[in-house]
């Protein structure tokens, strides 16, 4: 049995008790799927399993809370699970976890550049076949094969965790350890190698255009307060409702200085974004530093406390200034 | 909102580098502002009554005062704006003293910096909300740790004070350090003599309930409403029972134990009553030595003691005391000597600390009172003084000092001289600290009528030769080396902070300094107070400090006590937390953060939400910066006026 | 300014009294500083004003001085959030801004000739002051006036000032009640629709008008319904959370009505054909 | 007219009621001069200091911002400074990344008796503020920088320059 | 009046000349999206595919001062003063290189800011203000549903210059009389032998995009379905509440209205807002009328396909560009959504 059908089975053993198991299934067109929400049988059969399920299914889970649900899961989205569970966001009993080994998702900004390269339009995709190497996408009635590879997520590209790090039903074989491709980082190497005033050039060119629609927050499964968010609120003021570079790359600051500590990379917040803004080196840069600080990794381990809600009385890694 | 702004001129400390006539100019110019002048002592009584009139004449809403710190007259202005029958939060600082006027003459920058900080101080206020404090009841019990001569006077100061009193000892009785002294200085009374009788009111004293051989566990609740848990040690004995008449003691077969009241210099039976004089005079069992523990059969002292009263089934128990105060009085412990290597200390059977010479000297001590050295039981002719032993010595992280020591010391070389008329004490001394009453002239008497020898120098090391210890030292007035010959070497160990200080510190949430002593909260103006309402210091445990100081602070204490008591409610700080409960979304990372437990977990309409306990939040406002949707915030340092103060310095 | 009319500019009013009404409520009587506007400005009975401090925002009140009375526009508000909060600091002189008439006033023309109850509880009384006024003003173009006004406490009842005067007319018929005994009180002792269903009133040929908190209008409407009044002749205004006031800007509509324009004066039986989104 | 024009700087300081601000205090009452720039806004404690607060201010136009609180273990409230300092590192460490010179914030611990330290904490830093200068700010970069970086970012969907 | 042609080798000296007199927005790439900019002879425009955003903020920028205020103080007991000052003009703009869904959204605009009661100045100026040269399509996506609601690839509703693509050029057409001035420019060719290649094209690209479904009885459909909870549970589950769909919508004409200032001074800002938020409809007591996604998006599917038309005609306030579609970051389609309604009322 494939992973899928597995998957399937398992999901319509386990929905008689469940409000409804979260996935995949396919969207308006063949290059795009979208969240499927379970409810009967009939739902189950259109689930789907593939590099096409871009989408983080964790985001959904602290919204249904009170209720048990089921989701299904790619590594990394069992990190987001992780996260939500340590923080005490979700309740375990209320949640069960159904993974399969993920052999990597397409980045379809990256799809849609290699179809253009060829002369084709996304927007015209109709079929997509893929073999687990490479990704073949007809479109325009052209195909163009493209190496998962190279249009594979950057997340994909430095995956630690192929199969979840926690699961209640894991089908199939675990899917092997993916050597880690550094240019899987080229974002944040990229800015590194900027000079400050660049970087600070960069952030202006690129908020330019944000459209302060909040996609990247609300599609983060770590924003659960969004519907209370400081970047919406009088009080407190945090932020005006002026179309400014700086009101909205402050919201970025502050997207991403919530997140650290917790982000758990999934990328949802870039992959949201309308408006391709780059919006998650920031929290790659975040990251980084708090791994670098406190050897810590979010969502890996559900005991584990945030590093900003902790402290230790001498800090290992944080070397002050002397006057 | 109709603000008034007051800029001080305090006489010439601030209009001297500030043209405050500008400041309070400009100051028209701000949001809200109605009413701005410049005032010669804000402070004084007619520059608080100019504020009271102008609120009156102008209906101002709320004041800003620039002048001096708010660390200083804040409360003073706040009294001042409610007696005009304006809320006392409704009232803002500018600090254009210390952090404008004194730190600079450029009078164009001061001035200018000056309206800046009243800027922020007008949009602060502008966010301003009047706070009401709210009101609890006080439980009017108080309890004392530790049952030293500190602790021992507050409990009677606050007994006598009519309040019920709750001692807790660690040791199975109280009297402390000052127990095991021989005599005092600079009188030479007898110690047991002068304290005994306090040790007896105590346990005699209706208000008073003593938990010895017991340790503070936990501590929750907040002044007024403390919930102590006290773990009191099993000790084996039913003390209802015992009437302490050492029956057991006599016939105990495990003898040859190290005797802690007599600092380890004699031995003790494995079931003990430490010292005649004991309260409660009862007898305990040492677990770790007594046969019945250790090697499981004897019974002994179960079999003899005519009363029934051993029990060796008996565990820890925790009992719970609900007190409105803390009184800690926890002392201080000796500086470990062995770490001095040079002087031999724990290596040479005849070295000892002052403290055990003072065993020695005692007439209640293991040797009758007979200097006997440890060694031989020989009585010592040469004995040799080592002062600041583990004080003022940075390289051993003991840069303080310890204070009593030089007294003791001269004390000691007079006891000696009294009780082996033929004998020779030397001291080695760095500097001899005696700015007490009586206390120089004490040590000159030791010099110069009972012949104590005083070296100013160091001693390099000790070595024993023979059945004697050689001290070589430097005399650094004659600049000499030299060396004595001595019988017995007695180590003036510095003080230190009891053991285990620190985690009680924590239980009680106070701060203690790099060596483990309590803080104060200001080190002139509230020696006794700490920074956590309801919490006290005496004694010792703050820093180390002879009896009539130690006294002296328990009765501060006391006293600081019993004024706390003597209103029925207390106010509570209303500068605290307030949820948004619509904007919370019960994610419970302010109550992970908060330092004093003051944020509980509700229900609210089927959802998780947090909630301030009012009396517990000291209004330190982490919760509030780490609450990412903003829904905590701490009154009067809410975000929006903190935003406030920054787009006022960043826009403006 | 070149245009004519801009819907958005407020005009420039300054307060001339405050009143506390309650704990948590303050009456504001302001004017227009152009005395000009001030003289021409006409509004009907439940229409509303966007009132707004600079720099905190505008909120929605009703206007509730009668038309009869144009010595000063008079809104009541209730502290509930950041600009109520800021409007509530608000003293004597300040300046805010009106931008009013907004909505639809009541249908006073409808109402004429028939017999009125009013039925409000809490701030719910804003509303009908106006149009009670207005009738009080109007006295002869109405039938029998009855006010049922309610509140938690004593304390919690806007307009005492006005209570002794509408209380002693003889030509109406004002009832008072509290939710629960208190000291000194001479009034009902009752909630609302019970102390309604008490008093009766005929549903023939008469107009109920309602306006509280909603669990309040809950049982008002079953209790006006006991009394046989038809759906019609039921009147009550809505609040909804509003900022342009001009049907623009898409925040208050209940399906295809607005209540900013369409409203906030509804008839039950117009409510009833609305979709269920209160 | 916050600042002096060619003589200051835009500096803000946040500090801890109950050690740095009265460190602060000391400085004065001991006539400790100091440079002017610094204007300070008081907070209990360094653990009310949301990050968030410094990088709103350098965003916002200041030039520098310095943070101050109780030395370790010394917190009025025990633990505050903990946090502090942990969330203060991260904001540190993360503001180049945003552009903006990590050298324009600064946090450091300045007990209530330590009047000394503190004169010298400000005139270093304000020293070093006046080294880097007025800061560039996000909605006034020049137009040729702006141009390099879409011309290092290019066409055809490549998020980052790389 | 005549069709005109202009080579694409010309196209940047038309654009030259517009943009000495008046700002000229064209399409642009910026970091992977396709936005509305100034024209700048240094920035290649891009007419080839639908830009990201709509060009939506010419005429309606996602924030804009709708007044500024001074407050002020006079007199010995310093009494306030308050000083209001609205500026409505626009800038003379001309939009170029629109697809026709993003110039026709204005007509749905139109009928609420234009209306007879409360027309809006602001939107007024800058509509007449601003041309539009729009762009007929010459393909089309799979995202693409402008035949559903009366609209198509070379829709002229709202435009005033159409462009249609042909061999080496575009052939330029005035659709109204706004337009049809800019047909004298010197620049622009005869373009009557190009007319039969663009209607060619235009048909073209109707007939790419396939026959509509019956959506006739939405509007009652949708309203039938109100409170039908669980069909709105089921169409809004995926919907994670953003705002993309409404921002990047050329009809979605929602705003808010906050002031924003400090001190003295401030302004009265108008900046979009989306009706998906939860903030949207909050109430300051905390009530919501509108308090969870599938409330919201029943507002916003029954706005578009239901309040609107009954209110203004049958008109649909949906253009059928897709964006909604192609943005959403969950890819919820309201195409589907409306044709469930439609079916589930029919069942």
């Amino acid at each position: 049995m494939s992973r899928l059908e597995e998957l399937k089975t398992r999901i319509r053993e386990a929905l008689p008790g469940l409000e409804c198991v979260i996935g995949w299934q396919q969207g308006y067109d063949a290059l795009h799927n979208t969240p499927l929400f379970m409810r009967s049988d009939a739902d189950v059969d259109k689930l789907t399993w593939g590099v096409l399920n871009v989408h983080n299914p964790a985001v959904y889970l602290p919204t249904m809370a009170g209720k048990k649900v089921g989701v299904v899961v790619k590594g990394c989205d069992s990190r987001s699970v992780v996260e939500l569970l340590q923080e005490k966001l979700i309740d375990r009993d209320n949640v069960v976890i159904f993974a399969a080994g993920c052999d990597g998702v397409v980045d379809l900004t990256k799809v849609k550049a290699k179809l253009a390269a060829a002369g084709v339009s996304a927007g015209n995709a109709e079929k997509v076949a893929t073999d687990g190497k490479t990704v073949s996408v007809t479109a325009g009635g052209q195909t163009v094969a493209m190496p998962l590879a190279e249009v594979c997520a950057d997340k994909c590209l430095r995956c630690q965790f192929p199969n979840a790090v926690l699961a209640d039903v894991f089908v199939g074989d675990p899917a092997p350890q993916p050597t880690p491709n550094p240019t899987g980082n080229a974002d944040l190497d990229a800015l590194d190698a900027m000079s400050v005033d660049d970087r600070m050039a960069f952030w202006r060119y690129h908020m330019d255009r944000c459209i302060r629609c909040y996609a990247c927050r609300n599609a983060c499964p770590m924003c659960v307060c969004r519907d209370h968010c400081i970047a919406q609120s009088r009080e407190p003021h945090w932020l005006s409702q002026e179309d400014s570079v700086t009101e909205k790359l402050m919201f970025q600051v502050v997207h991403a200085m919530h997140l650290a500590g917790r982000c758990t990379e999934c990328g949802e917040c870039q992959r949201a974004c309308p408006m391709d803004i780059p919006v998650l080196a920031l929290k790659k840069h975040l990251n980084r530093t708090i791994h670098d600080l406190f050897n810590y990794q979010a969502g890996v381990d559900v005991a584990a406390i945030p590093p900003l809600l902790q402290f230790k009385l001498e800090e290992d890694n944080i070397k002050e200034r002397g006057w | 909102m109709r603000i008034g702004v007051f800029v001080c001129h305090c006489g010439s400390n601030i209009e001297g580098t500030v043209d405050t006539g500008i400041v309070a100019k400009t100051a028209l110019d701000f949001p809200e502002v109605v009413f701005a002048t410049d005032t010669m002592y804000a402070c004084s009584e007619p520059g608080q009554d100019g504020i009271i009139q102008a609120i009156k004449d102008k209906n101002l809403t709320g004041v800003v005062v620039a002048s001096c710190t708010p660390r200083m007259h804040e409360p003073t202005f706040r009294r001042a704006v409610e007696r005009a029958g304006l809320n006392r939060f409704m009232f803002e600082m500018a600090n254009i003293r210390e952090h404008v006027s004194w730190i600079g003459k450029d009078r164009e920058a001061n001035t200018n910096k000056s309206v800046d900080l009243v800027r922020i101080a007008v949009e602060k206020l502008r966010r301003d909300a009047p706070l009401i404090p709210s009101k609890f009841s006080v439980n009017k019990r108080v309890m004392i740790i530790g049952g030293g001569v500190a602790g021992i006077q507050a409990a009677l100061d606050c007994a006598d004070g009519g309040l019920e009193v709750v001692l807790v000892e660690r040791d199975s009785s109280i009297g402390g350090k000052m127990a095991k002294l021989d005599k005092t200085f600079p009188t030479v009374d007898c110690s047991s003599c002068i304290l005994g009788p306090k040790m007896v009111d105590v346990a005699q004293h209706p208000n008073i309930t003593l938990h010895a051989y017991s340790e503070v566990d936990a501590i929750s609740g907040y002044v007024g409403n403390f919930q102590v848990q006290v773990k009191k040690k099993a000790t084996y004995v039913d003390w209802e029972l015992c009437t302490g008449c050492g029956a057991c003691m006599e016939k105990c077969p495990s003898k040859k134990n190290p005797d802690v009241f007599n600092e380890k210099i004699g031995p003790c039976t494995s079931i003990n009553i430490p010292f005649p004089q004991a309260i409660p005079k009862k007898a305990y069992i040492d677990a770790t030595t007594c046969r019945q523990f250790v090697k499981g059969k004897c019974g002994v002292c179960a079999k003899v003691c005519p009363t029934g009263a051993i029990r060796y089934d008996m565990t820890d128990e925790i009992v719970t005391e609900d007190v409105g105060a803390i009184v800690a009085a926890t002392g201080y412990d000796l500086f470990d000597i062995s770490k001095i290597a040079e002087y031999g200390g724990g290596r040479y059977p005849d070295v000892i600390t002052g403290l055990q010479y003072e065993r020695l000297l005692s007439a209640s001590g293991p040797t009758g009172g007979h200097i006997k050295r440890p060694s031989d039981g020989k009585e010592p002719k040469n004995i040799v003084f080592i002062q600041c032993v583990g004080s003022r010595d940075k390289s051993l992280d003991r840069p303080y000092c310890s204070g009593f020591c030089c007294m003791y010391t001269a004390k000691q070389t007079i006891l000696t001289k009294d009780h082996i008329p033929d004998s020779q004490s030397y001291v080695f001394y760095m500097d001899i600290r005696a700015p007490g009453k009586m206390y120089d002239e004490f040590t000159r008497r030791a010099m110069e009528e009972y012949g104590a020898r005083y070296i100013r120098g160091r001693v390099a090391m000790v070595y024993p030769k023979g059945d004697k210890l050689m001290v070589r030292g430097a005399d650094t007035l004659a600049g000499t080396q030299v060396e004595i010959e001595a019988d017995l070497v007695v180590l003036a160990a510095g003080a230190e902070a009891a053991k285990g200080a620190p985690q009680l510190a924590e239980k009680l949430r106070i701060s203690y300094d790099k060596y483990g002593f309590f803080m104060e909260s200001h080190p002139k103006l509230k020696p006794v107070e700490t920074n956590t309402a309801g919490v006290y210091l005496a004694g010792s445990c703050q820093g180390p400090k002879d009896i009539p100081q130690s006294v002296g602070q328990g009765s501060a204490a006391a006293a600081k006590v019993l004024a706390l008591f003597s209103k029925d409610m207390l106010e509570s700080d209303p500068q605290i937390s307030r949820v948004d409960i619509k904007r919370c979304v019960g994610c419970g990372k302010c109550i992970m953060t908060c330092p004093f437990k003051a944020i509980k977990e509700v229900e609210f309409r089927g959802q998780k939400k947090a909630e301030v306990i009012e009396t517990v939040c000291q209004g330190c406002g982490i919760c509030t910066s780490t609450c990412p949707q903003g829904a905590i915030q701490l009154s009067h340092f809410t975000d929006n006026q903190i935003l406030a103060e920054v787009n006022a310095l960043c826009q403006s | 300014m070149t245009d004519p009319f801009n819907p958005y500019l407020p005009e420039v009013a300054t307060i001339l009294e405050t009143v506390q009404e309650t704990h948590n409520i303050m009456t504001f009587r302001v004017r227009f500083d152009d005395a000009a506007k001030m003289a021409a400005f006409t509004f009907g009975p439940g229409q509303v004003g966007q009132l707004s401090a600079p720099g905190i925002g505008e909120s929605t009140f009703v206007i509730n001085s009668p038309p009869t009375r144009m010595d000063y526009l008079q809104f009541s508000v209730m502290r509930t959030g950041e600009v109520t909060g800021k409007l509530h600091n608000l003293v004597a002189g300040d300046k805010i801004g009106v931008r009013a008439p907004l909505g639809k006033p009541f249908p006073v023309e409808d109402m004429k000739g028939k017999d009125i109850v009013f039925v409000g509880g809490g701030i719910g009384m804003a509303p009908l002051r106006t149009l009670f006024l207005y009738m009080l003003d109007n006295r002869a173009d109405f039938g029998k006036i009855r006010l049922l006004y309610g509140a938690r406490s004593p304390q919690d009842m806007a307009f005492s000032s006005e209570l002794p005067e509408w209380t002693s007319r003889k030509d109406i018929e004002t009832t008072l009640t509290i939710d629960r005994d208190a000291e000194g009180w001479e009034h009902k002792v009752g909630l609302i629709p019970n102390v309604l269903l008490e008093m009766a009133p005929s549903a023939e040929n008469c107009v109920a008008i309602t306006c509280g908190p909603p669990i309040m209008i809950k049982f008002t409407l079953e209790a006006l319904k006991k009394l046989n009044f038809p759906d019609e002749q039921i009147l009550t205004t809505l609040e909804k959370r509003m900022k342009c006031g001009i049907g623009i800007c898409g925040r208050c509509n209940i399906g295809t009505s607005y209540v900013c324009v369409d409203g906030p004066v509804y008839t039950y039986a117009q409510l009833k054909a609305l979709p269920n989104e209160l | 007219m916050p600042v002096l024009t060619g003589k200051e700087l835009r500096i803000v300081g946040f500090l801890c009621n109950w050690c740095s601000y009265g460190g602060a205090d000391t400085a004065g009452v001991g006539r400790f001069n100091q440079p002017t720039d610094l204007r300070i806004i008081r907070v209990p404690c360094s653990g009310r200091i949301d990050p968030l607060f410094i990088a709103k201010t350098l965003i916002g136009g200041a030039d520098g911002v310095l943070v101050s609180g109780c030395h370790p273990r010394d917190c009025h409230y025990a633990e505050g400074n903990f946090y502090a300092r942990r969330r203060l590192e991260v904001l540190k460490r993360f503001l180049p990344i945003l552009g903006i010179d990590p050298g324009r914030f600064d946090y450091t611990w300045v007990s209530a008796s330590e009047g000394q330290r503190w004169q010298k904490v400000v005139t270093v830093f304000t020293e070093q503020i006046h080294a880097l200068g007025p800061a560039p700010r996000f909605d006034a970069v020049a137009p040729e920088l702006l141009a390099k970086i879409a011309g290092a970012i290019g066409q055809g969907g490549n998020r980052v320059a790389a | 009046m005549a069709a005109k042609y202009i080579s694409r080798e010309k196209l940047p000296e038309w654009l030259k000349a517009l943009a000495a007199e008046r700002r000229v927005l064209v399409p642009v790439e910026e970091g992977g999206s396709v936005v509305f900019r100034a024209y700048d002879p240094a920035r290649a425009p891009v007419f080839g595919s639908d830009a990201t955003a709509p060009p939506k903020g010419a005429v309606f920028p996602a924030s804009q001062e709708l007044f500024s205020y001074a407050c002020g103080k006079e007199g010995e007991d310093a009494n306030p003063t308050l000083k209001l000052e609205a500026h409505t003009e626009a800038t003379p703009t001309v939009v170029f290189g629109s697809k026709p869904c993003g110039a026709r959204g204005f007509l749905i605009f139109d009928r609420v800011y234009m209306g007879k009661k409360y027309p809006d100045p602001y939107y007024i100026a800058a509509r007449e203000a601003t041309v539009f040269v729009t762009m007929a399509c010459d393909r089309v996506e799979n995202t693409c549903f402008c035949h559903w609601v009366g609209s198509g690839p070379a829709d002229a509703a709202g435009s005033d210059l159409l462009l249609t693509p042909v061999d080496g050029g575009y052939l330029v057409e005035a659709v109204s009389d706004k337009g049809a001035p800019f047909l004298d420019s010197p620049v622009l060719a005869d373009g009557a032998g190009k007319t039969a290649e663009a209607e060619a094209v235009k048909a073209k690209a109707r007939e790419a995009l396939g026959e509509a479904p019956d959506i006739a009885d939405a509007p009652k459909a949708l309203l039938g379905l109100f409170d039908d909870l669980e069909f709105w549970r089921d169409q809004s589950d995926k919907c994670v509440s953003c705002g993309a769909c409404t921002y990047l919508c050329p009809t979605c004409y929602c705003f808010s209205i906050t002031d924003e200032g400090a001190g003295l001074a401030g302004k009265r800002v108008r900046s979009w807002d989306a009706c998906m938020h939860f903030q949207f409809t909050l109430e300051a007591s905390g009530h919501n009328p509108r308090p969870t996604k599938a409330h919201r998006l029943k507002n916003r599917v029954g706005h578009k396909f239901s309040y609107y038309p009954t209110l203004h005609d049958g008109l649909i306030a949906c253009c059928g560009c897709g964006r909604c579609v192609k943005s959403c970051p969950v890819s919820v389609d309201i195409r589907e959504i409306v044709q469930n309604a439609v079916a589930k009322a029919k069942a």
